[in-house]
């Protein structure tokens, strides 16, 4: 067993040193002659079992607690409302909610009831979903700032029965919502977003 | 105040689409070419950090752990950081605290990333970094948040994706010189604009790819820098800042993180003229588009000025400031947290003058590293000089 | 308290449901290469051994974890060994009581350094003492495929 | 310049098996207002880098430290995740204030395992995918493979592994944070179902939800905000092997290295002696006499005797668990060390109540991160920040 390697704090002076003068410090290793490791694989290779594999499907499973602030915005959501939360101190109405103000560090004040309409801030025209399956119609997915909120407050979602060339920033769009029986709770039910004539 | 920290070895592995090694067996190819390249071995190292990205890659729960024996852990003080993306260049962060806090005196940093154990395909594995329940039921991709900061940064400035194909261009090409890479390959701006859309204004030679890797360091004090090597590359500053988790609350524009990152770290290292007191840079680019918006973080341009500097030739390897020398993540490819650390690797063989082909001619004698990650959050900065 | 607001009814603490999907395909690694090759082909177990410290490790590495050593060398070591412990699993991966519980075991191979962890079969729990000898049992031939799983299990052997 | 780091503010909600009435969110903002009240400090001020201690598959996100900022007052500062039990999580803080950069550091590290619907699977993910989990076992088997072997070779009984869960949920019961409080007999040991044998449930920690916040600061700055800080004077953490094959299934070396790196350090030469009591992990019952005897916290007659003859009793020679352990308050994963400093911290301040022990000047803390890793940190408290002795 090696000892261990850690010397005392304090005794900076009496410390061991375990690495030797070089005799020569020429360089000893060169990067031009060195022959760098790694074996890559062809798709073909593990498809036809050229090498051995191991396969796993694991069991991953969650229920998060949605706590005071989101449990009250999922709620709000099946009421067809954006709620947003508010901080005296900064005076920032925010979206989505949560019980502290990050740059006060304080709880917050109290609730705010938000439109539903909103500002593009950003956009992209999507052809791949999320497990890279190629798609023909685009997705929108959009930060949209939500009308009501302080400047500047988005959430993402998507955009809808729009043109994908005619979609711009600094568009005002409209939350388009479940029917209320469909509605349970949660941020699809918001369809999506479509342009305000 | 503290101690001087040095990076004296540095080892890689190819950066390669699909491994045969494990990820064990990548962390110990790297982390061995290190070791002998400035003649040391295993039991004159103290500590041992590793760095790695989500868990989710190789869906190894606890991955720091399961890697530490390849990592050359066994027996020794040893943790694992992430902060996703800008995990690679913090773990270099990771490395200096511990030495200069004066308890180690040589530390081996490791960075690694499996990332094709993932199925069906590496990027699903990115739907879980969103929020559980107000963002992952719309179903988002890694692209939406690129594409989304993309836009908002081509929309504020007025930018042309003309101007901004050019930094892939660029770092593919220097890529061709990078013995590690992947992708490197000669292409031109009009290839990359008739590469496919993938989520506008996003295409596919915008992106890097997705890759298995890793990289190490050896840092050590003062002392035994200069008992094992006569070109010592010295760590002047580093800077971690995270920004809140709100991220559509935030204006994309411009990266404020990381220039949090950059003030510490240059605060650090005594700079106060980045542009002109930095020779070489390796910002962040796993999109062609982020090392323009890094290097206005890093304070080398004015903001919304650093595709014009690339348009300008600046950047290229001949230029005033060459950026991504080594190829970057464009190039050489991006197993996340191993890329993170490539480049603070290119950065010591650039000022070692050991970069053979890609060697910057106006020998170097201070560079920044910089990496970027979570919801577009995370800037980690490491500044490095001889 | 610091948050000003509580929930005050146990109808309005509520739960989002969802999972982090895990679906893997790994490579075996250089070395786990040969060994289950080994397996698979030759019904045998593979190990390399550190020149400077002498382990042998089985399964292999391409690296002594302990000096850090490059392993290349391969050697053959015996499908027998002796039980360094065990114990009788109740629970499945489910956390569900099992209705058969699983004997597993750590077997220390003749030759090896370290041991193999796998199941115990024909014996039971009772049967079973510390140091026995135990050898592997596998797949017939043409069924390995090259995982830990070609070797069925470990069963006691009479002295 | 002074080396020596005190804490200065330690903040923790109820550990409980549920708590669906706050989000993590929630959970981590309660425990950092105290924390921040207990130190007297302004996050947004006074704190110069944040440590959070989080594995993505128990949280059930990935790159969790995404979502750790503004809780806890770090937005737009130097924060980072580290992968680890809490107590690396200060470790990490420790270092960077010896950095001279630093000055207060704050270490969180919280849990919701009421969260994961399917804990056994999501532990499974723990396993080396290419040897271990093909096997499709429980995780708890390899607790059942090394208590075996354990008590084999050291002539531990079961028994003497029972009166570990007793004393500790007993200890428990006057924590009032504690979550797994019981007042149980060796008669329970006979009823307990087999989990992997001759580990039982009862042997088990079970898991309980929770935060602690802890922050730590200079000597110059401690002294500034507080008047009696809890000096850390010595902290070490080792890993031995992942791997199940190559590791001693009987001695965590590890521990005994993690311990020797913090001995060392707090000028300790005879941790028995100059040490008073212990809060050593106990994740299974087994574990806490495996753990002692790695510290070298053990008398002469043995871990056996230490628990038989109730010298480990909270009004024993050597208290080990006074809070109650993993196994009286609950198994907190990343947040269970930090859990123990808390309490551990309580008691050196003279505030643990009924589980007050008398004149305690020296603590130590051991975390170990749970299977199958080989993963451990030591760490030695004192009120004078020398060497107190008993």
């Amino acid at each position: 067993m090696k000892k261990s390697n850690i010397k005392n704090q304090s005794s900076s002076e009496g410390r061991e040193v375990r690495i030797e003068h070089k005799k020569s410090l020429s360089p000893h290793y060169s990067l031009l002659t060195t022959k760098f490791q790694g074996v890559g694989l062809s798709d073909d290779d593990i498809k036809k079992g050229k090498v051995c594999t191991t396969h796993w499907i694991g069991d991953t499973k969650y229920a998060w607690d949605q706590g005071i602030a989101i449990g009250k915005y999922l709620e709000g959501l099946k009421h067809g409302k954006i709620l947003g939360v508010e901080c005296h101190k900064c005076g920032r109405k925010m979206v989505p909610p949560r019980m502290f103000c990050e740059w006060c560090f304080k709880t917050i004040d109290g609730w705010v009831e938000l439109f539903d309409t909103g500002v593009v801030n950003t956009f992209s025209l999507c052809y791949v979903t999320w497990d890279v399956k190629r798609v023909k119609e685009p997705q929108i997915p959009a930060v949209i700032e939500i009308d009501g909120a302080s400047k500047g407050m988005g959430i993402m979602h998507l955009l809808g029965e729009v043109n994908p060339k005619k979609v711009y920033i600094g568009m005002k769009v409209k939350a388009v919502w479940k029917s209320e029986k469909e509605r349970e709770g949660a941020i699809t039910d918001i369809l999506y977003w479509k342009p305000i004539k | 105040m503290g101690n001087r920290v040095a990076i004296v070895g540095a080892g890689m592995t190819k950066f390669v689409r699909r491994a045969q090694e494990t990820g064990k067996e990548l962390s110990y190819h790297a982390a061995k070419m290190a070791l002998e390249s400035c003649g040391m071995t295993l039991d004159q190292i103290d500590a041992v950090v590793l760095g790695t990205a989500p868990d989710t890659f190789d869906g190894v729960h606890m991955k720091g752990e399961y890697l530490s024996d390849g990592a050359g852990a066994w027996g020794k003080p040893y943790m694992r950081s992430y902060v996703g993306g800008g995990t690679g260049v913090f773990s270099v962060a990771q490395g200096w605290y511990h030495i200069a806090s004066g308890l180690i005196d040589t530390c081996l940093v490791v960075c690694e990333e499996k990332m094709s154990s993932y199925q069906p395909h590496a990027q699903a594995a990115f739907l879980t970094i969103f929020d559980h329940t107000t963002e992952r039921p719309l179903k988002p991709n890694l692209l939406w948040i690129f594409a989304l900061e993309m836009n908002r940064y081509m929309n504020t400035y007025g930018l042309r994706k003309e101007d901004i194909a050019l930094v892939a261009v660029k770092n593919k090409n220097n890529a061709l010189d990078h013995p590690c890479a992947q992708i490197a390959k000669a292409v031109t701006v009009k290839d990359i604009l008739n590469s496919e859309v993938l989520a506008w204004p996003v295409q596919r030679l915008d992106v890097s790819p997705v890759s298995d890797g890793a990289v190490a360091l050896i840092l050590t004090n003062e002392t035994i820098a200069h008992r094992v090597t006569n070109k010592p590359v010295w760590v002047e500053g580093v800077g971690w800042a995270l920004d809140t988790s709100y991220w559509t609350n935030r204006d994309l524009c411009y990266p404020r993180y990381v220039e949090e990152a950059a003030r510490m770290a240059y605060k650090m290292a005594g700079i106060t003229d980045p542009r002109h007191q930095i020779h070489v840079a390796e910002p962040y680019d796993p999109f062609d588009y982020k090392e323009l918006h890094h290097m206005e973080g890093l304070m080398l341009c004015g903001k919304g000025e650093a595709p014009q500097l690339t348009v300008d030739g600046v950047t290229q390897r001949d230029g005033e400031l060459p950026t991504c020398p080594s190829g970057g993540l464009l190039g050489v490819g991006n197993p996340i947290a191993a890329a993170g650390l490539m480049k603070v690797a290119e950065l010591f063989w650039q000022l070692r003058g050991e970069a053979g082909k890609r060697q910057i001619a106006r020998k170097p004698k201070r560079g920044v590293a910089q990496a970027w990650g979570d919801l577009m959050q995370v800037g980690t900065v490491v500044v490095v000089g001889i | 308290m610091a948050i000003k607001e509580r929930l005050n009814k146990a109808s309005k603490a509520k739960a989002w449901y969802g999972e982090m999907p895990v679906e893997s395909l790994y490579t075996v690694g250089i070395a786990g290469e040969k060994f289950f090759r080994a397996i698979k082909d030759e019904g045998k177990f593979l190990g390399t051994k550190c020149k400077k410290c002498s382990m042998v490790y089985v399964p292999p590495k391409i690296y002594c974890e302990r000096c850090f050593e490059k392993l290349d060398e391969y050697i053959e070591v015996a499908e027998c060994g002796s039980l360094e412990s065990f114990t009788c699993v109740h629970i499945g991966l489910d956390g569900n009581r099992l209705p058969a519980p699983i004997i597993v075991g750590l077997i220390n191979l003749d030759g090896a350094s370290t041991c193999i962890i796998h199941k115990l079969g024909e014996t039971t729990v009772e049967e079973l003492c510390m140091g026995m000898r135990v050898c592997a049992v596998f797949k017939p031939k043409n069924k390995r495929e090259g995982a830990i799983t070609d070797i069925l299990y470990f069963k006691p052997t009479k002295q | 310049m002074s080396d020596r780091v005190a804490i200065i503010g330690i903040g923790a909600t109820q550990f409980r098996s549920i708590s669906p009435d706050l989000s993590y969110k929630e959970l981590m903002f309660e425990a950092a207002v105290k924390a921040y009240e207990d130190a007297g400090i302004n996050p947004r001020k006074d704190v110069d880098t944040f440590v959070t201690c989080a594995e993505d598959y128990i949280e059930g996100t990935s790159i969790f430290d995404e979502y750790v900022p503004d809780q806890i007052g770090a937005a737009l500062k130097p924060v980072h995740t580290i992968g680890g039990d809490g107590l690396h999580g200060l470790a990490t803080a420790f270092l960077q204030i010896r950095t001279g950069r630093f000055e207060v550091a704050v270490i969180e590290a919280h849990c919701k395992p009421s969260n994961m619907l399917t804990p056994d699977g999501i532990e499974a993910c723990g396993q080396d995918p290419i040897y271990n989990r093909p096997l499709e076992l429980n995780t708890h088997f390899i607790a059942g493979l090394e208590m075996n072997r354990f008590c084999y070779e050291t002539g531990i009984t079961y028994d003497h592994c029972a009166k570990v869960v007793i004393k500790n949920r007993k200890n428990a019961l006057n924590n009032p944070i504690a979550g797994r409080a019981a007042k149980l007999t060796l008669d329970d040991f006979k009823y307990a179902d087999g989990i992997a044998c001759p580990l039982t449930d009862l042997d088990v920690a079970q898991p309980v939800d929770g935060a602690v916040v802890i922050v730590i600061a200079s000597e110059a700055k401690a002294q500034a905000l507080k008047k009696n800080p809890i000096w850390i004077t010595g902290i070490g953490w080792c890993n031995g092997t992942p791997s199940l094959e190559s590791r001693d299934w009987v001695r965590p070396e590890y521990v005994t290295k993690a311990a020797e790196m913090a001995y060392q350090m707090a000028k300790i030469t005879d941790p028995r002696k100059e040490i008073c009591f212990a809060e050593i992990d106990d994740r299974y019952s087994y574990k806490e006499l495996q753990h002692m005897m790695a510290l070298k916290l053990c008398c002469e007659c043995g871990a056996g005797q230490c628990i038989e003859r109730g010298i480990t009793d909270i009004r024993g020679e050597f208290p080990v668990n006074p809070s109650g352990g993993a196994l009286g308050m609950g198994y907190l994963y990343e947040a269970t060390g930090l859990a123990r400093l808390y309490c551990a911290v309580e008691q050196l301040r003279g505030d643990a109540g009924k589980n007050q022990i008398k004149n305690a000047k020296t603590a130590l803390i051991q975390a170990w991160r749970g299977l199958p890793t080989t993963s451990a940190v030591v760490t030695i408290l004192s009120v004078s920040g020398g060497n107190d002795g008993k």
